[in-house]
Parts: structure tokens; C-alpha cells; sequence
């Protein structure tokens, strides 16, 4: 019996202590909007019941063990029982019903997780007034995430090719920024590889696969930061796939927009000026700036496409959500920017030389200050709040 | 297995092992081409700027093909038929004819390849192509390795080891060979006559 | 396989047991497989001639006959054990129902 | 048996036509391990080679945990880490477990149903050396640098040319085409052995719960085989001739691969734990000394699960974008499997019940799978949720699902097996103290290994990472996990030990006595270790447990009562002139040359020449070479029934009485 109890009191210990990691950004039990909490709804008393049939099964291994061991105090034999058919079908009807319940509210909540609102915010765009459904093309790419915002909405858009879509108002990367309280619908697809676009805190996942386009929705109930992972194994740098979903309030939305659809600023500074002509000369070929250069000179990637840099700065976090943009100071992390110019496979494990992920630039020193100059003017600084709570590590 | 062992049979289902074998093999091809069939349901229409299925098949041709495979049934079991009833010389003659209706029938496949390849349905074309290639190509195959066993089993009956007493093994052979037919006419309907998509 | 196949070692036993079941006559192979040819001749023929929306069911059915008939007649089945037909026909449902599960999942039968 | 081969081989000297080959004799020593046709040889030599794949996928294991105790790992790169992880999954899996319950299935199935050998010894000789030769050929991609690291279930398009330039997936894909050939070829040998080679009077329902597992498996195998070796197909096309199935930027549809892969694949984890739980249904009832509760309703729940697991494959796709639809429709299918899954462990518990229960290292593992599977099943009903499982699918919580249904429940399960049939096997008992420290360590190491990743996958943690950051709480729970995975190893090395001290205190001893265990199948009724033949006579089979119900009785009060002791109901093994099947060379050169095309196909397709000609020699060598050696030890050639040798003959069975046909009915 002693025996027994000591995995008995581990594994509960253990399921005590799941609730509270401390600061779980990832935690699927901890949700923060509506399509996340209708999960957690559906599983919280399913894990209660799966807890209580697996105490009967463990607790009655131990008690049968217990009770009915050999402990030599007489010769009997036991006796021969062959069966019950009574027996049998009990506990055969018992977990029919059991699973009956649960699959009748799973149901329920399949239904629920596919409905999607026609919920519309009103939007000015370029200083025109707009509906807006909210809604964000989501495409994944080896090894970050591409959001594009169409305002006019995208019907009656081809975005059956993802390696080539239609101008998008806002084209931004690894940072999904959406209106706190309104439903966004996500299309999503993938430019190389099968991906899966997860923000455990908003909703559960969804793959995307390229060629097709696949459907799902998010939802945050206060602004904030929640951070996700692309969770379909994708190759070299999968783990290093991450993303962050950040919701605003509808005032800090519409100031975020008036940003991004700005093409950028020519730079004045002459660093800057160097910088750019770099960009334009070597980096042009893969990454757009709008008002720069509209269109990659047919990027030498499998996948066409590289992040698009016109608001580098506005976003707190690159290369796929690994790397803070800032220190929490609030100042450019200018060594880590400068080492992923400099050789950015030695950062983040990529196949450059199969035309995947960015490549060493082979750039030199006053280079890479320049081109680091020229990015700073690319885009504003978000908030210090954003950039405390998208700090990684 | 030895005297000694042959009463432990007695539990079973007292059924040849071989064509028990074989019957069970035959379970498996099922799932096997069955695979195939429905890789090449889901990608028919994906012919991309390659010709479509629809535009490329030659029914005549086909028909003409399928009913040789399907004549190559009745040869067989008559081959058979002729064993059991230990005439020799007609059996010969049945196997040589299946034999030679089976190559018929694989020389019709490779005239159609041919002639889509020249038509510009290669493999590689479109995933509707590598579909229906690799489809018909394990088919062909089959038969060829059919064919492969028929003109064993003409090796031996010339080396007087083919009689009426191991009759079994012909219609272990036949049961192979009436599948892949069986097969083929599934194909043949499902793929060639049910109304294929077009450009 | 090769030259010989494993089965070519095999028995005599079987052949003294199939004898008991009575095997169909040449004659009604040959009769059998003019009916093949018959099915055939009718599945082709629509290629030829427009049925509109019968044509799909039609050849279903045409086919199934056929299939039936070769594997009752030509492989025995009809009068062999009924084990064998059971490997055969356990097989046959599985990869209908599974790949007609798959296709569906896949939306073959609205998408084509 | 036929005059044909009578011809070849009496005919004698001067007439042959297409020339004999000659069997080997035997002689001793290694030449008799890789010549063998003995179905307990062969089960030898998968669990051996099982075992060493196990070392290897262990290894493979604690590289992971290594790298993942601390964030930031630098134990290994994210390259190799990739490598490894998939290696890992797809050695225990196809390398592990299926050998090993194919261990068990060829050393006991023919026993339990009281059979001299399989069906097809020969046969079974090269699924053995197919299987070896596949799993030695995915290993060598090791050697050459350029492991598959595309994750076992290997999702495209990540596995095609374009984003999988190297040999790796070619690997993969050839490795488990070959596997596979060896699996297919032992299911329908086993199939056939079960149907036709049972002793007298046992009909299926007389058959052992194992038996009737390894029989469901068997089917399972049959007919879930071929689809993978459709979808592997596709892929090797789609690799090296340029094929577009799964391309999607011809058009092709990645979905197409999840599909067979998982059709397959569910099938594929019922054949992982079946064969466990028939382990589980013969060690409970021994030791608690009860029949089985529940016969019937274990036999029908093990054929349920069997179809059931074929319409449920989807549920590992719910979040891959098929419609809502097929989600809920999978979603239900796959929740009701947990009912005969269910009937099963409340069997095994009610046999428990009432009954007198030696907790012997045994005893212990096999009452482990039923608490320790409980875990990983209910994990399983909580992921058939398709709402919950978008958040639970790839993340850990997953990979704590089915480690503990698969080592919670196949391996600890065909630890049982172990120590249940050793003396069988080796004819002495593995000793039982270290049993014990084997099994708490063994079962403590698992649950602190993989216990925590419940918690950690629901707080988020992906699988399929090379590293993770700090911050997100995974770095308690991943060094907990660490830390228990060298607790497992412990008790693999416990497991070790005890198979080397008992093996040197057996030194010299005479062999275990007959049923050890006061034992209920027929397998015990043969001396320990089982003399070569097996079976001195038939047994006459009138019930199950029949080797049990020769042993007691009960007496007019119902009181049971012993009626003979074991001694005088086993056979003495001492049987002679027993004709056994002849060793053969050509399975194992057959499966030499897999190998090779296999290289042909990624190197060089020279290769294949060679490759095919083993193949083709071997085939030909097969079909032509004697029934017996007659100077061998084996067969006794100048006897009338100068037949095969191998039962593959087919011989005599159909022509005496006819045999019952009621109950081959009774198949499925
Ligand atoms: C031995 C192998 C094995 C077994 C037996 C099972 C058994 C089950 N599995 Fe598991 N599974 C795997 C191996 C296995 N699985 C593997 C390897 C994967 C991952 C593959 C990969 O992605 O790499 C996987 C993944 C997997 C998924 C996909 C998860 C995902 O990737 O998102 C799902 C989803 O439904 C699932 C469900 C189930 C269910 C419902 C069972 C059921 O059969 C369990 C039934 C048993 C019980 C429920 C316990 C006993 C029952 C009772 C005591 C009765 C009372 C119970 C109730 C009323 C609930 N499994
Ligand atoms: C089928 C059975 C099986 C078994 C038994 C195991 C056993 C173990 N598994 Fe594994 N595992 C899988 C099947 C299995 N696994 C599968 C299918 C996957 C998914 C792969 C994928 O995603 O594609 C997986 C994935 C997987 C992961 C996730 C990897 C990832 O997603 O990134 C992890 C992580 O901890 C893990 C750990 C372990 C551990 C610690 C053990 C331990 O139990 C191992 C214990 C064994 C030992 C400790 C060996 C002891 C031996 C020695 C120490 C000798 C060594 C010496 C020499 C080599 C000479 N496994
Ligand atoms: C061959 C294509 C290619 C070239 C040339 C290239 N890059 Fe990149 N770059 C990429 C890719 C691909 C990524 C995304 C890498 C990832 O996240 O894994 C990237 C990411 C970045 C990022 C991070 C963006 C984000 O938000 O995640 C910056 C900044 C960047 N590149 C700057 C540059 C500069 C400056 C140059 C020229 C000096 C340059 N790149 C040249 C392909 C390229
Ligand atoms: Cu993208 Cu994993
Ligand atoms: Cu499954």
C-alpha cells in the first residue's frame, strides 16, 4: 500500500501544481478571449472526469492488490469465475453514456468555434472613412509569419497563390496588431511549407497549408500581448517560429493604421542616405520598403518573399519573433540588429543557401551602421508598454 | 510438415494454406490499389496547363484493350479447367493464351503511354498525370509479374511437373490474375468511362 | 516471382477436394464470359450514347456485375470456402468505406 | 506430397533439370541463427534485435531530454535535433515495438495454439530478415550523415525535394517500404498459421486472448500496410522522378499524405498496444489465478478496437483545415473507441477480483499497463475533443498521450512478457528482487519523465523544438523530465542485469520444472526451454485454458481440486524422429538485396542491379532447392512424406476429414 501511494500522491501533486506556471505566456488554461475560453469550457470538466475515472481505474488496481493478495494464510483456490454478462454490459453502457454527454457538448462547441461574425468596426484608412470586417490574411513562411490587412476587404481577391498576392493597405510581420473586442477572421496560407498559426491565450490553432486557404478567427478581450508559435513542425528553425498577437484599443488601432498605411519617410540623415542606397543595392532583391521599391526584383527565395520592411520599427520584435527590436529601455538593441546583418544564419539556423531564410549579407562594419541607420527611420516606436510586454528572451 | 505434425491441422480450417495465402494477399491488394484509385480521384482534375483527362483518353482504344484483359479471365480458368480434368496439351494451350492476351494487353498500356507522352502528358506534367501513370503503371506491372508466373508455370507443365495432382497451383496463379482483371475493370469503368474532366 | 512461384510446389490435395464441388462446365465459363463481354459492349456504348443522368449509376452497376461475376465464377468463390470470400470481401469494404471516408474529407464528391 | 518436388529432389543425381540447391545443415553457431526457419529462433531474433534498437532509440531519447533539460539547450543543433527526434520516433515505433510483439507472436503464437511452426517457416524467416534489413538500412543514414528530419509521420511538402534536399527522407521512405514488405509477409503468415495450423479440437474461440490479439494485429497489419506503402510510394515518386502528388506548387495536395499516412498511422498505434494487451490478459489471470473475466467480451473488444480504429484516422487532423464537418464526424467516432478499450481494463480488473494475487515482477508490470495506459487512454479522449485539441494538438501534451499508452502500455507490457515467459524461452526465471527494483524504478522514472509533459504542453510548450526560451515556464517541468528519463534508464539497466545474473546463476543448473507459474495455455505443456519440435504429440484441445483444466478439477462443493501435478500433464520433449522443416539460406540473402536496391535508388541506380539479382537468385534458389537436407539433423529424409519441409507445401491438410468448417466461419 505504501508502494502504491507514492506515485498515487506524485502524479496529484503534479496536476496541482499545473495551474499555476508563473508567467506561462503560452498557457492554454489561463484563456484571454471568448473563442479560447469556449475551449476551456469544453475541456476543464472533461479533465474532471477523465481525474475521477482514472482515480476508480488506479485506486481500484491498488485496492485489488491489497485485498485480494496471496498472502499464503490458507490453500483455497479461488474460485473460478468466467465472466457476467450483466457486468459486461454495464460497463459498456456506462462509458457509452459518459462519452454521449461530452460528445453532444463538443459538438456544441465545434459549432460555436465555426461561426464566424459579421461584426464591422468603422476605420479611417489614408483619411478616408471605411467598414471595416475586421479580418487579416495570415501567411506563414519558413521561418516567420506575414499579416496583411486588406481595408477594402477581400472579396473578389486572388489569394489562391500566397507567393503572390494582391497589394495589401498594411503588410507587416511576426506581430499581429488587431482591435481589442471585435472578432478577427484570419485566412491563412503558406508560401513554402504546412505550418500552424497558434495564440494559445485567443483560440486554438489552425494549419496553414499552401495552396489552399484555411479559416479561423481570434478575439482579445483586453489589450495586450499574447504570444504564440507556429506548431506544425516546418523545418530547420520551427522552434524559432513564434509570433505575438497585439490587441489595441480602437483609438490605439486607428493610430497604429494611420502609421502603417504611410509609405516611408526619405531618410535626410547622410549614414541614413548610405544606408539606403545599400538596401536599394543589395537587400532590395528580397525585402519591399513601400516608396522604396514596390516589388522584390524576384526575390531569390524559394518563397518569394522576405519581410516587409517599411515599418521595421514600429514592430518590438523580428526574425520570426526571436529577437527584441529594443532594449527595455526603450532604445534600439542595436548589437543584436547589427549581428543579424552581419551573418544572420549564425543567429538563427536557416538554409541560406538553399534559398531559405536570410543570408550573411557579407556586409562591412560602416555598412552595417549605415544600414542600421537607415532602418531606424523606417516606422515609429511603439509605446514602452508594448515593447515591456513583447520583450522575449 | 511432417506426419506427425499434419493432425495438428485437424483445429483449423482444413483449407489449402497456399490458397488461403493467397486470398489473403489478395485482401491486402485491395487496400493497396484501392490507395492508388482514390490518389488519382483526388488529383484528376488538378491537369494544370497539361492536357486533361478528358480531352486525352482514346475509349475505343481502351475498350479494345479491356476486353483482351477480360477475354485473358476465360482463357485462364479454362486452362485451369483443362488441368482438372488432367488434359495436358489444353491447358498448354489455355495458359499460352493467357499469357499472350496479358501481353496484349501490356502493349496496348504501352502504346497509350506513348502516345500521351507524344501528346504531352508526361509524368511529371501534372499531378492528374503522375497519378494516372503511376496508377496504371502498378496495374501493368501486376500483370507483367501475372505474365511472369504464367510462363512458370509453362516452364514446369514442359518439364512434366505441371499435372492434374498440383492443378492447386493454376488456380493459385488464376486467382492472381483474375484480380488484377477484376481490377482493371474497376479502372476501366471508375477511370476511362465515368465522364473525366476536361480543359 | 521468378521463374517458378512457391506455389508451384503445391498440392494435390486441394485438387481432389475441388472435384467434390461441382465445377462449372467449359461450356458455362465460355457463356459467363460472353456475358462479360455483353456488360462491356453496353459500358462502352455510353460512351457513345448520351443516358444524361443515368449514365453514372448505369456504369456502377455494370461494374459491380462484372466484378461480381469474375469473382464468383472465374475465382470460385461461389463454390469455394466462404472463408476466402470473407478475406476477399472484409478487404473490399475496408478500402471502399476508408477511401470513400478520405475522398469525402478530401470534398472530392462537391469539388470533382 | 507432390511427386513434382519428390521429382526434384528422390529423382536424384544425374536428373536435375534446373539443378538443387542444397540446405544448409545446420551445424551449430551463427550459421544456425541466420538459417533458421524455427518460429521460436525467429522470435529470438526479433527481440533481440528489438532490444537493440530500443538501446538505440533510448539513446536517442536521452539526446533529446539532454538537450531540452535547460532552455537555450546547446547539446545538440537544431539540424541534428531534428534528426534525432525523428529517428527516435520512427525507431521506436517500426524498429521497437512491432518486432518486439512480433517476438512474442512468433515465439508463442504457434505454441499457444499448439502448432509444430507457422504456416510458412521459410516465409517467416524472411519477414524476419526483411524487417532487419529495413531497420539496419534506416539506420545507416546515420552513416552517411543525412538522417530523415522530417518528424515520423513526416508531413509534405516539408518532405519533399524542394524543402528535404538530402537523402534523408529517402531514407525513410525506402526504410519503411522495406519494414513493411517484411510485416505484410508475416501477417498473412501468421493469419494462415492461426486459421489452419490450431491442434485439435481448438476452435478460435478455445484460442488464448493473446493469441486472438496477435490475430487482430495481424488483420490490422494486412490490410493497413499497403496504404502506407502506397503513400511512401508517392513520396519516393514525388521525390526522385518528379511526380506531383503532394507538390502543391504543381497543384498537388499535402492533405493527400496526411490522409494515407494516418489511415495507416491510427491502425498503426492499435497494432502497437494489442499485442500488449494480450500479453496483459494471459499474466493477469495466471497470477491472480482466475480465468480470464470476460472471455468473449475481450476477444470482441480487441476485434472492435480493431475496426474501429480504421474510421477514425482524422482526428490527427483536426486543425489541418478539413471542414468542420469531417472534424465533428471524426471527433465522434474516435471518443467511442474508449468503450471496448474500457471493457477490456475493467475486465482485467474484475479477474482480479476474488482472485489470489502473486504480485511477482510480472504480475507488476502487467497491473502497470492497466493503471498507466488508463492515463495515456484518457489523455486520448481528451484530445478526440476536437475544440480542446486545437489546443493541445503538437504540443506536449500530445507527446505525454501516447508515451504513455506506448510505454505505459506496450512496453511495460512486453516487460510482463518478459518475465512471464522467460523460462519458457530460456528455461530459467529472470530473478525476481531485481524484477521488482526493475519495475519501481522503471515506473517511477516514467511517470516523473513523462508526467510533467501533461503540464507542460498545456502551458504551451510545442513539441518538435529544438529549444525553447525562458520565461514561459518549461523550465521546472523539462529538468523534472530530464531527470526522470536516467531513472528510466536505470531501470533498463536494472532490466539488464537481470537478464546477465540470472542468466550466469542458471549456469549449470538443470532447467525451470514445467509451469513455473501454475500456468492456464498450452504453451506449458512443453518442458522449458521448448525442445525444437515443440510438441512431443498433439494435444487434444476441449477448452480454453486447457493446459489449466488438466492440471485442476473441481469437486462436488465446487471447491477447485488438483487432479494431476504438472509434471505428469507436460509432455517430456523427448520426442523423436520428429520431422522439422529444413534451415534455408535464401531468406536472408533475399533480404540482402533490398538494401541494395534501395541505395540503387538514392545513389546510384547501378546498385539495383546487384540488388535485384539476390533478389532474383534468391527467388529462384527458394523455389528449387530441396524439401530437406537428408543428411541434416533436421529432416529424415527417406521418409514417405518426403515433402516441403516447409508447411508452405500446403500438403495433406484439406484431404483427410475434411476439416470443420463451422468455425472458420467463426473468422470475423
Ligand atoms: C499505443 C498507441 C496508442 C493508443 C492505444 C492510443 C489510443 C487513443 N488515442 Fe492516441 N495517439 C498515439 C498512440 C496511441 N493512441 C500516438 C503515437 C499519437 C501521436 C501521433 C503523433 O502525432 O506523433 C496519438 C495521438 C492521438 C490523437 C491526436 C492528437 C493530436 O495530434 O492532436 C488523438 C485525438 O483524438 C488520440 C486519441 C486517442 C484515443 C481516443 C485513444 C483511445 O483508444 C484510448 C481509449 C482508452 C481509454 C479511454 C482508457 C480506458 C477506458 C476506460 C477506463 C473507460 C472509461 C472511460 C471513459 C468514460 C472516458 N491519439
Ligand atoms: C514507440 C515508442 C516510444 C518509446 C518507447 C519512447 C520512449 C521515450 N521517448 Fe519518445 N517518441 C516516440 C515514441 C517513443 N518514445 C514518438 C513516436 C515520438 C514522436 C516523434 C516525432 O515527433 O516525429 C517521440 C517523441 C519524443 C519526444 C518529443 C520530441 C519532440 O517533439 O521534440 C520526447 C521528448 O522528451 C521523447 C522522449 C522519450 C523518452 C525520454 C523515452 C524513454 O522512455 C526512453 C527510455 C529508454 C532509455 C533511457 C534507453 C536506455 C538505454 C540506454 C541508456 C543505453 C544507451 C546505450 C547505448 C546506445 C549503447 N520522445
Ligand atoms: C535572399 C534574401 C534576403 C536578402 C538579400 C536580405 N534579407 Fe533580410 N530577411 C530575409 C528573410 C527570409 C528574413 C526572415 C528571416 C526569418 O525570420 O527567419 C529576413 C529578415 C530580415 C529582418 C527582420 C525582419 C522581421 O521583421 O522579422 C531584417 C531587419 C532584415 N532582414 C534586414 C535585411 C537587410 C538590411 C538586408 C540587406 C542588407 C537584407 N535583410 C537582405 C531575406 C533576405
Ligand atoms: Cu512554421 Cu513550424
Ligand atoms: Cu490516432
Amino acid at each position: 500500500m505504501q508502494r502504491f501511494l507514492r506515485p498515487a500522491g506524485m502524479v496529484g501533486a503534479l496536476l496541482a501544481l499545473a495551474g499555476c506556471a508563473a508567467d506561462a505566456e503560452l498557457d492554454t488554461l489561463t484563456p484571454k478571449g471568448p473563442d479560447a475560453r469556449t475551449i476551456d469550457a469544453l475541456s476543464d470538466p472533461v479533465f474532471l472526469v477523465a481525474g475521477v475515472v482514472f482515480i476508480i481505474i488506479f485506486g481500484g488496481t491498488g485496492y485489488l492488490w491489497w485485498r485480494f493478495r496471496d498472502d499464503h494464510s490458507d490453500e483455497e483456490y479461488p474460485e473460478q469465475v468466467h465472466g457476467n454478462f450483466r457486468l459486461e454490459i454495464l460497463w459498456t453502457i456506462i462509458p457509452t453514456v459518459i462519452l454521449v454527454v461530452i460528445g453532444v457538448f463538443t459538438i456544441i462547441t465545434l459549432t460555436d468555434l465555426n461561426r464566424y461574425e459579421d461584426n464591422a468596426m468603422a476605420l479611417s484608412v489614408d483619411g478616408d472613412t471605411t467598414t471595416w470586417e475586421p479580418e487579416v490574411v495570415v501567411v506563414g513562411q519558413q521561418w516567420w509569419w506575414e499579416y496583411r490587412y486588406y481595408f477594402g476587404g477581400t472579396e473578389g481577391l486572388d489569394l489562391s497563390d500566397a507567393r503572390h498576392l494582391p497589394p495589401a493597405d498594411i503588410v507587416t510581420a511576426n506581430q499581429l496588431v488587431i482591435p481589442v473586442g471585435q472578432e478577427i477572421e484570419l485566412k491563412m496560407s503558406s508560401r513554402d511549407v504546412i505550418h500552424s498559426h497558434w495564440i494559445p491565450a485567443l483560440n486554438g490553432k489552425r494549419d496553414v497549408v499552401p495552396g489552399r486557404t484555411t479559416y479561423w478567427k481570434l478575439e482579445a478581450e483586453e489589450p495586450g500581448v499574447y504570444f504564440g508559435q507556429c506548431t506544425e513542425f516546418c523545418g530547420l528553425s520551427h522552434s524559432r517560429m513564434r509570433m505575438q498577437a497585439v490587441a489595441l484599443s480602437p483609438a490605439d488601432f486607428q493610430a497604429w493604421v494611420d502609421q502603417q498605411v504611410q509609405p516611408a519617410a526619405e531618410p535626410t540623415d547622410p549614414a541614413a542616405i548610405a544606408g539606403m542606397a545599400i538596401f536599394e543595392s543589395q537587400c532590395a532583391r528580397c525585402h519591399v520598403i513601400d516608396g522604396v521599391n514596390d516589388e522584390t526584383k524576384g526575390a531569390d527565395l524559394i518563397a518569394n518573399a522576405a519581410p516587409n520592411l517599411t515599418h521595421l520599427m514600429s514592430r518590438t520584435t523580428y526574425a520570426g519573433g526571436i529577437f527584441n527590436l529594443y532594449e527595455p529601455d526603450g532604445s534600439l538593441d542595436r548589437t543584436q540588429l547589427e549581428a543579424w546583418l552581419r551573418n544572420a544564419p549564425a543567429e538563427k539556423p536557416a538554409y541560406a543557401e538553399g534559398r531559405r531564410g536570410m543570408p550573411a549579407m557579407g556586409l562591412g562594419e560602416t555598412e552595417i551602421d549605415d544600414v542600421v541607420a537607415y532602418l531606424e527611420t523606417l516606422g515609429t516606436r511603439p509605446s514602452m508598454d508594448v515593447i515591456v510586454a513583447t520583450e522575449v528572451e | 510438415m511432417s506426419s506427425d505434425a499434419h493432425a495438428v491441422h485437424d483445429g483449423g480450417t482444413g483449407l489449402s494454406n497456399n490458397k488461403l495465402l493467397m486470398w489473403v494477399f489478395l485482401g491486402s491488394e485491395c487496400l493497396l490499389f484501392g490507395g492508388l484509385i482514390s490518389a488519382y480521384l483526388i488529383n484528376r482534375n488538378r491537369f494544370g496547363d497539361g492536357p486533361a483527362p478528358g480531352d486525352i483518353f482514346d475509349i475505343p482504344f481502351t475498350s479494345v484493350s479491356s476486353f483482351v484483359l477480360l477475354m485473358s479471365s476465360l482463357t485462364m480458368v479454362l486452362s485451369l479447367s483443362a488441368l482438372q480434368r488432367g488434359d495436358i496439351r489444353n491447358n498448354r494451350i489455355w495458359l499460352w493464351t493467357t499469357a499472350l492476351l496479358g501481353a496484349l494487353f501490356i502493349g496496348g498500356q504501352v502504346y497509350e503511354f506513348t502516345t500521351f507522352l507524344r501528346e504531352g502528358l508526361g509524368y511529371t506534367t501534372s499531378p492528374f498525370s503522375s497519378a494516372f501513370f503511376t496508377l496504371t503503371g502498378f496495374h501493368g506491372v501486376h500483370v507483367s509479374l501475372g505474365i511472369v508466373m504464367l510462363m512458370s508455370l509453362l516452364i514446369s507443365s514442359y518439364r512434366g511437373t505441371l499435372r492434374k495432382e498440383n492443378s492447386e497451383t493454376v488456380e493459385i496463379v488464376g486467382l492472381y490474375w483474375h484480380f488484377v482483371d477484376v481490377v482493371w475493370i474497376f479502372i476501366f469503368t471508375v477511370i476511362y468511362l465515368v465522364p473525366s474532366p476536361t480543359t | 516471382m521468378s521463374t517458378d512461384t512457391p506455389t508451384t510446389e503445391a498440392t494435390v490435395a486441394e485438387a481432389h477436394d475441388d472435384e467434390a464441388h461441382d465445377h462449372p462446365t467449359d461450356a458455362k465459363y465460355v457463356r459467363i464470359a460472353i456475358l462479360l463481354a455483353v456488360i462491356t459492349a453496353a459500358e462502352v456504348a455510353t460512351y457513345f450514347v448520351d443516358i444524361g443522368p443515368a449514365l453514372i449509376p448505369t456504369l456502377m452497376v455494370m461494374m459491380v456485375v462484372k466484378f461480381f461475376y469474375v469473382a464468383a465464377w472465374f475465382m470460385h468463390l461461389k463454390f469455394d470456402s466462404v472463408v476466402f470470400t470473407r478475406f476477399f470481401v472484409t478487404g473490399l469494404i475496408l478500402a471502399t468505406a476508408v477511401y470513400c471516408i478520405a475522398l469525402t474529407a478530401s470534398e472530392f464528391w462537391s469539388k470533382g | 506430397m507432390s511427386e513434382q518436388t519428390a521429382e526434384l529432389t528422390v529423382g536424384g543425381d544425374a536428373a536435375q533439370p534446373l539443378g538443387v540447391y542444397s540446405r544448409p545443415k545446420g551445424g551449430g553457431g551463427w550459421r544456425d541463427w541466420i538459417t533458421t526457419v524455427d518460429h521460436k529462433k525467429i522470435g529470438i531474433l526479433y527481440g533481440g534485435a528489438a532490444l537493440l534498437f530500443f538501446f538505440v532509440g533510448g539513446f536517442e531519447a536521452l539526446l533529446i531530454r539532454l538537450q531540452l533539460a535547460t532552455p537555450n539547450g546547446t547539446v545538440v543543433g537544431a539540424d541534428l535535433y531534428n534528426q534525432i527526434y525523428t529517428m527516435h520516433g520512427v525507431t521506436m515505433v517500426f524498429l521497437v515495438i512491432m518486432p518486439m510483439a512480433a517476438a512474442f507472436a512468433n515465439y508463442l503464437l504457434p505454441l499457444q495454439i499448439g502448432a509444430r511452426d507457422v504456416a510458412f517457416p521459410r516465409l517467416n524467416a524472411l519477414s524476419f530478415w526483411v524487417f532487419l534489413a529495413g531497420g539496419l538500412f534506416l539506420n545507416c543514414a546515420w552513416l552517411f550523415g543525412d538522417a530523415p528530419d522530417g518528424g515520423w509521420f513526416a508531413y509534405s511538402p516539408n518532405t519533399g525535394v524542394s524543402f528535404s534536399p538530402g537523402h534523408g527522407m529517402d531514407f525513410y521512405a525506402i526504410g519503411l517500404q522495406i519494414a513493411g514488405i517484411g510485416s505484410l509477409i508475416s501477417a498473412m503468415n501468421l493469419i494462415v498459421t492461426v486459421l489452419n495450423m490450431r491442434a485439435p479440437g481448438m476452435t478460435l474461440f478455445k484460442m488464448p486472448v493473446f493469441s486472438w490479439m496477435i490475430l487482430v494485429v495481424q488483420f490490422l497489419l494486412l490490410f493497413a500496410v499497403p496504404v502506407i506503402t502506397v503513400a511512401l510510394f508517392l513520396l519516393l515518386f514525388d521525390r526522385n522522378f518528379g511526380s506531383n502528388f503532394f507538390n502543391p506548387e504543381m497543384g498537388g495536395d499535402p492533405l493527400l499524405w496526411q490522409h494515407l499516412f494516418w489511415i495507416f498511422g491510427h491502425p498503426e498505434v492499435y497494432i502497437l498496444i494489442l499485442p500488449s494487451f494480450g500479453i496483459v490478459s494471459e499474466v493477469i489471470p495466471t497470477f491472480a489465478r482466475k480465468p480470464i473475466f470476460g472471455y468473449e467480451f475481450m476477444v470482441f473488444s480487441g476485434i472492435a478496437i480493431g475496426f474501429m480504429g480504421w474510421g477514425v484516422w482524422a482526428h490527427h487532423m483536426f486543425v489541418s483545415g478539413i471542414g468542420p464537418i469531417s472534424v465533428g464526424a471524426f471527433t465522434l467516432s474516435t471518443m467511442f473507441i474508449a468503450v471496448p478499450t474500457g471493457v477490456k481494463i475493467l475486465n482485467w480488473l474484475a479477474t482480479m477480483w476474488g482472485g489470489k494475487i502473486r504480485l511477482n515482477a510480472a504480475m507488476l508490470f502487467a497491473t502497470g499497463v492497466v493503471s498507466m495506459f488508463t492515463i495515456g487512454g484518457l489523455s486520448g479522449v481528451t484530445h478526440s475533443l476536437s475544440p480542446a485539441d486545437t489546443q493541445q494538438t503538437d504540443t506536449y501534451y500530445i507527446v505525454a498521450h501516447f508515451h504513455y499508452v506506448i510505454f505505459g502500455g506496450a512496453l511495460l507490457g512486453f516487460f510482463a512478457g518478459f518475465y512471464f515467459w522467460w523460462p519458457k524461452v530460456f528455461g530459467h526465471k529472470l530473478g525476481e528482487t531485481l524484477g521488482k527494483w526493475n519495475f519501481w524504478t522503471m515506473i517511477v522514472g516514467f511517470n516523473v519523465t513523462f508526467g510533467p509533459m501533461h503540464i507542460l504542453g498545456l502551458n504551451g510548450m510545442s513539441r518538435r523544438i529544438d529549444t525553447y526560451s525562458p520565461g514561459f515556464g518549461f523550465e521546472l517541468w523539462n529538468m523534472v523530465a530530464t531527470i526522470g528519463v536516467f531513472i528510466i534508464a536505470l531501470g533498463v539497466l536494472f532490466f539488464v542485469l537481470n537478464v546477465i545474473l540470472s542468466a550466469r546463476r542458471a549456469r549449470g543448473l538443470p532447467p525451470e520444472p514445467p509451469d513455473p507459474w501454475d500456468a492456464r495455455s498450452l504453451e506449458w505443456f512443453t518442458p522449458n526451454p521448448t525442445p525444437v519440435h515443440n510438441f512431443d504429440e498433439d494435444i487434444e484441445v476441449s477448452s480454453l485454458d486447457e493446459f489449466w483444466h488438466r492440471k485442476w478439477t473441481t469437486d462436488e462443493n465446487g471447491k477447485v481440486v488438483r487432479k494431476a501435478t504438472a509434471a505428469e500433464v507436460c509432455q517430456a520433449g523427448d520426442a523423436e524422429n520428429v520431422h522439422l522443416p529444413s534451415p534455408s539460406y535464401w531468406p536472408i540473402v533475399m533480404s540482402a538485396g533490398m538494401p541494395l536496391i534501395g541505395f540503387g535508388l538514392m545513389y546510384n541506380l547501378w546498385l539495383c542491379v546487384p540488388g535485384a539479382a539476390l533478389v532474383l537468385m534468391a527467388i529462384y534458389a527458394w523455389v528449387f532447392e530441396p524439401p530437406d537436407d537428408p543428411d541434416g539433423p533436421f529432416g529424415h529424409g527417406h521418409d514417405d512424406h518426403d515433402d516441403h519441409g516447409d508447411a508452405e507445401a500446403g500438403d495433406e491438410s484439406a484431404s483427410d476429414e475434411g476439416a470443420p468448417q463451422e468455425e472458420a466461419a467463426s473468422v470475423e
